[in-house]
Order: structure tokens, then sequence, then C-alpha cells
């Protein structure tokens, strides 16, 4: 059941059903598009959106950032995002004192609910900022979370 | 602080000091001082900073080393003679400053750092004083092995002899407490004279987050 | 969440102006931890781990070639199931008191054909190490929510609890430390991490049955045997030696006094 | 030499949930190790299918902690079918494995 394979793109294995779903309007444009290297090096939120073409985000009750206020440990800090804005098809995640901003981006095609959940790193305590896509708009929430010092300090 | 009365007490410190290892009281079937000493041999390796003589006991760890015995009533003297010894071990500043810098005394309580195995030689030895006690309010990261130090010196006062105590109780936690679990931090070289007197500024002065 | 902004702004005003709310604030800080623990628990790495030990024990290795299936952890040859739980214990075929670790290395030397010293002298990160660490999380997982079942009876067995508890209570170092300093009392912490009483039964088994453990601060799998290494090591020890019988000693005084409670096997902590 | 992932998807009222934990380093290229830099090495891209059909997308940077931990949900799968999970890194290893729907 187990398969490996070391082939660069993944569009070669299923890059036939992909672009089919993509003609057809159920994927957000850019869900093909190769690793986002200049929003991954963004060094602030606004140029990280900016290389994520997210522009004028606004802020979103509907929005929600699920993860404890203190971390025990800033090498895994659980956080889940949760929208409930109608047609998100998109989801970044950032944090604002990290070297750089942005840990992940989750596209959300046609069938996947808005509510994705991964473990970041987090250098010190700082702002957890999400952002989601829905229908040409850009919401955002932010929340921050304390990194705990932790052990014998040794 | 129990006054000590010197005399008396030097002439049993030395009588029962001079076989520590036979004053230990009885552990179960296997575990005699024999059969202890030749596991210990056996089990530990010397590594870079965390020698073999760290396993050798000084009478204090050896008279703590047992808490059934230790904290009998028959061992009460005994206790007091120890912490008799380990105060009149202790050394105050020579210069009779016994107040530093705060800021630097608040990283030194801060660092947990210092005479382990993975710590460099030139590794300046933390205090690991939040490890078990609460300190200043900003820090929430604290442990309760020890009491809240919150308040110390608002509580207390900056008095001379608050100083004292409050020294003594730094440089030789056994000097007030026989079997203490705070490390001797001037008696047994992990901190200096000089991080002693910042870590006394930020329970001491009035300036320290400490007293705010 | 802008109330919780705001929740958080009034947190910091207490901290700053002093005693009234600290208390509240220390529950919030211990609410929070608790959530942060709950949410690790969704999901273990240590179950690549568990995967990789299983693969490994039914794996033919080394000069014998041979598999770990034969392998008698004290429950029967080849079975898992259950035998963490039940150890350490006496083996009479090695005249000795092992704990998993050091059995899992007794096997592998009898049916891989491999000498362990290396692996006895390896660093715990060390790709030497890899091997014995899986298996170990591996067969824990297999006794996870098994009742602990450690009760001397053996001289040896007894002569090990004896010699466990009274290393547990060794103080020694520069700093005055021994096992009990941190392990000998109810509620108390170092920084915020909980610190089991390690003197009782309950105490106990939230120590002894949590580990192996996942550590996210590294992202490694650590062992009991890791565990305690690194405990001597804050305790400004020299190392203890990989399945020694001091930290064999101090297994069998820490596994007796859990018994009667569960296993909560691979662990995952800060 | 990659490792298996574990994989955990459970249908409830129609809707998948989806667990996975993949073994990874996740390097995050600003680690010193003996004087020397460690380069970057991590999962950059995440994609699940189900039934031929993309169900979740992720691209990741290092801030991702080592081994990690994904949970996403969807709609249409059923127990009995197979999900299928693929990560590649940004040495452009990749590595796919599967799951019967519970």
């Amino acid at each position: 059941m187990k398969t490996v394979d070391n082939t660069r793109r993944r569009v070669v294995q299923t890059g036939g059903a992909l672009a089919a779903f993509a003609a057809a309007g159920l994927l957000p444009t850019d869900a093909l598009a190769a690793w986002n290297q200049a929003a991954f090096e963004g060094k602030n939120i606004p140029d990280t959106l900016k290389a994520l073409n997210l522009d004028n985000p606004t802020p979103s009750g509907d929005l929600q950032i699920v993860a404890s206020d203190i971390a025990e440990n800033g090498a895994v800090v659980p956080i889940q995002i949760v929208s409930r804005i109608p047609n998100t098809t998109r989801i970044a995640l950032m944090v604002e004192k990290n070297p750089n901003m942005l840990a992940a981006v989750f596209d959300v095609p046609e069938g996947m609910l808005p509510d994705v959940a991964t473990r970041i790193r987090m250098q010190q305590t700082s702002n957890i900022v999400a952002v989601a896509v829905a229908g040409g708009k850009v919401h955002t929430v932010t929340r921050e979370i304390k990194v705990t010092l932790g052990g014998c300090g040794g | 602080m129990k006054k000590p009365i010197l005399a008396a007490v030097a002439a049993t410190a030395f009588l029962a000091f001079a076989a520590p290892a036979t004053a230990q009281t009885a552990w179960g079937p296997g575990a005699d001082d024999a059969a202890f000493q030749a596991m210990l041999r056996a089990s530990f390796r010397e590594r870079p900073g965390a020698p073999l003589t760290r396993l050798e006991q000084d009478p204090v760890q050896a008279f703590c080393s047992d808490p059934a015995a230790s904290q009998s009533r028959a061992a009460a003297a005994t206790a007091e003679r120890l912490e008799r010894e380990n105060f009149a071990a202790v050394k105050f500043p020579a210069d009779g400053q016994f107040l530093g810098d705060w800021r630097r005394g608040e990283a030194i309580a801060q660092s947990g750092r210092g005479l382990t195995w993975t710590d460099g030689a030139n590794q300046a030895n933390g205090g690991n004083c939040y490890n078990c006690h609460q300190i200043s309010e900003a820090e929430i990261s604290f442990g309760t092995i020890g009491p809240s130090l919150l308040g110390y010196g608002k509580l207390r006062g900056n008095t001379p002899e608050v100083q004292r105590t409050t020294w003594a109780k730094i440089w030789n936690s056994k000097s007030s407490n026989a079997c203490s679990n705070m490390p001797r931090a001037g008696h047994m070289g992990i901190l200096t004279e000089a991080q002693i007197k910042d870590i006394m500024a930020l329970l001491l002065d009035p300036q320290s987050p400490v007293n705010k | 969440m802008k109330r919780r902004w705001y929740g958080a702004a009034a947190a910091v005003l207490a901290l700053a102006f002093g005693g009234g709310l600290t208390a509240q604030t220390q529950e919030e800080t211990q609410r929070g931890i608790e959530a942060y623990r709950q949410a690790l628990q969704q999901g273990n790495p240590a179950e690549l781990f568990e995967a990789q030990g299983e693969e490994l024990w039914k794996k033919p290795m080394g000069p014998r070639n041979g598999t770990l299936e034969q392998c008698d952890l004290g429950v029967g040859p080849g079975k898992v199931a259950g035998a963490y739980a039940r150890l350490p214990r006496y083996f009479a075929d090695t005249d000795k008191v092992q704990d998993l670790e050091s059995r899992l290395l007794t096997c592998m030397e009898r049916y891989w054909g491999i000498d362990v010293q290396p692996v006895i002298d390896a660093a715990y990160t060390a790709p030497a190490k890899r091997e014995i660490i899986a298996l170990t999380t591996y067969v824990s997982g297999e006794s996870k929510d098994v009742v602990v079942d450690v009760r001397p009876t053996h001289p040896k067995e007894r002569a090990a609890f004896e010699l466990g508890k009274r290393m547990f209570f060794f103080q020694g170092g520069s700093h005055d430390f021994s096992c009990a300093t941190c392990h000998s009392e109810d509620g108390k912490r170092i920084r915020l991490q909980d610190l089991p009483n390690i003197t009782e039964r309950k105490g106990s088994a939230l120590g002894w049955g949590s580990w192996p453990a996942y550590r996210v601060s590294a992202g490694q799998m650590w062992t009991m045997q890791w565990r305690i290494q690194d405990c001597f090591r804050q305790m400004r020890f020299p190392e203890p030696i990989y399945t020694s019988e001091a930290t064999i000693a101090l297994s069998v005084y820490m596994a007796a006094t859990a018994s009667g409670e569960t296993m909560r096997t691979p662990g995952i902590k800060r | 030499m990659t490792s298996p992932m574990r994989i955990r998807a459970n249908v409830r009222d129609g809707v998948v949930d989806v667990r996975v934990l993949m073994a990874h380093e996740m390097e995050t290229g600003q680690r010193v190790e003996n004087g020397r830099p460690v380069p970057a090495w991590f999962i950059n891209e995440v994609v699940a299918t189900h039934n031929g059909k993309t169900v979740m997308t992720a691209q990741w940077g290092p801030a991702v902690s080592k081994n990690p931990y994904l949970q996403f949900r969807f709609r249409g799968g059923a127990a009995g079918e197979k999900i299928a999970i693929k990560w590649t890194d940004n040495r452009g290893e990749s590595r796919t494995d599967e799951a019967t729907i519970a």
C-alpha cells in the first residue's frame, strides 16, 4: 500500500485530474503554482501578504485561531484555523516575530472544509496572524500566543 | 536562625563525623553500603565538567541522603550542628557591600546553566533561581519547589541584618536548614561573590522589579 | 478574538500593578499550559517511531541475520503485548534484573549477533542508538493502557528495589541534588513543568508510565534511560552509563512504586 | 531515505477527518552545528487526494515543526475508500502514503 517516489513534480502523477478540476473552476487558480518562495522569505506581514497577492485584509470575527494562549515550548505550537466565511478558498498562517513570517498556506478545494490544524515553531511570544481568502475578499484575525521558558534552563 | 552554641558542638561534631557512612540507617537487604558503593562505581562515568568526585558526599549530603534518619528527632542535634558548621563557613563580602546590580541579578536568576557535562568550561554559571522560585512578577514561568520571593525586600526591608541573613542563605542555604533543597551557591562555588551581590540586589534593591 | 486581546492586556496590567490578580494570572497560565498539553495529545510523533520499531522487531538483522521475534521480554519468547508493564524483572538466563532497554540489548546480541558495547557507549542522539530507541518505543506502545505489575520477589529484584530507593535519595554533586529534591513532594514544579512525586504510587506512574516519550522541544524520542540520564546531567552528576545497575535499580524503584497504575506509553512531552 | 507517514482518516456524517504525522527533520536553515550552519531541509508541499481528486493542498515553510502534524477535513469520502497523502521537500524528495477511510 505504501509507495515512495522521487518525482520532483507531483503534476507528473496527478496533473491530468488536477488540470481538469482547475479548468472547471474547482481549484483556486494558483493551486498548481510552485512553492511561493517570495512569500516564505517575507520579513514582515505586508511584504508577505503582497507576495501572496492578498490585499487589504479586513478583520473578521468569522475567522478563528484555535490554540492555547501559552505554549510550553516554542518548537511545537499547535494551531488550528477555522473559517466560517462562505467560499473560503485559501488560508495562510503567519507568525509576526519569526524571522520569516509565513508558516503555511493551505488551498481549500471544493469539498474541503476551511478547517486545518498543524504545529509550528515560534521563536518567542508573538502575534499569530491568520488570513482567509473568500469570494475575492481577504479576511484576517490576530491572536497572541505566549511562549514560555521551560525545563531547567540548562 | 538558631544561635550557635559553638564550643559544645565542636566535640560532638567530630565524633559523629569520624565515620559518616556507618551512621546510615539500614536500607533493605542488598543495599548495604558496600553494595551501594559498588553500584555507584560501576554505574557512572566521568564527562568533561562532571567528574566522578561529584559522587563523593560531604557531611551534609551524606546526612540528608537518608531522609527517614535525617528527619528523625534523634537527628535534630546533628542537623543543628551541621547548620552551625555551614554557617561558620559563610564568607561575607570582604568590602562590606552586599548589593550589586539587580539587572544582572535577574539574568543570573534566569540562567540554569553551568557545571553540567554539556556546559563548556567558559560557561558562566547561572543561579537556577526561577527553576524553583517566583521572583519578579513579569516572569510567569517559575517553579514552586522554593517559596515565592515576590516582594522579598519590600516585606523585609533592606536593613543590614536582612542583608546578612539573605547573604548567608544564598551563600550556604544549609547554614539555616541542614537539608534545604537549595544549592549552596557560594559555598560550593556555583556563583561568585559578585554574582551573589547581583542576586542580592534583585531581592533587596527597592528599584528591583521584585519590590515594585 | 478582540475579547482575547483585552484579556491579554488585562493580564499584562495585572502583572505590572501587583499582587491582587496574581493568583488569577497563575490560574490562566496553568489553564493555557493544560490546553497546550491536550493539543499535543491529538497527534504524537512517537507513532512514527513505533512503526519503525515494529518493522525492526521483525526484520532479520546483524551477522546472525536473526530477528527479535524469539526475544523473551519476560512474558514468553516473542511476546510483546503487556511486556513493558512488567519490567524491570529478574531474568534467569542472564542472572540479572533487566529493564526493557538492557533486555533488548541482550536480545540484539543473541539474535542479531551484534556487539552491543557501541550501542551502550553511543550518545543518545547518535545513529547507533536509533534502533534501540525505536524498538523501545514500539514495545512500550504494546503496553499502553496496561496496568503496571512490577512486584519485586526474587532476591535480586528486592535488592535492586532497595538500591534504587537509596539511589533516589542519594545527594551529591555541586548542587547537593538528589532525585528526591524534585520528585518527593506533590504539586511542585520546575519552571512550568509539573514534577511527579515518585515516592508515591500515582506520582510514580505519572513519571514511569509516560516514558518513552516524544520530546517536542528537540523533536526526539526519549527512552526512560535517556530521561534518567538527563536528570543526572541536570543534577550535575557524572553520566550514568546506559543500562547500568543504578539506572535499572532506579527503574525498579519507580516501576514497583507505580504498580497498580496504568501505562500511558509512549508519551508526548514539552 | 524516507519513513512512512501515519495517516488516520475517519468519516462521520459524510465528513472525513484526516490526521497525518510525517517523519521529517524540517531543518530551518538557521541552526548551527559544530560551527557550521545546517542547510534548510523541509517539506514544502503537501497534497491530499481522494478518488483522483485533490482534497487539500498545503505550502509549508521551515516554521512547521519537526515531524509535522496535519489535520484537515473534507466532504465526499466514504468508509473503505482510500486517501493518499504526498509530501515533497525542498530537496525534491517526495513520499506518498495511503490510508483507508474508517
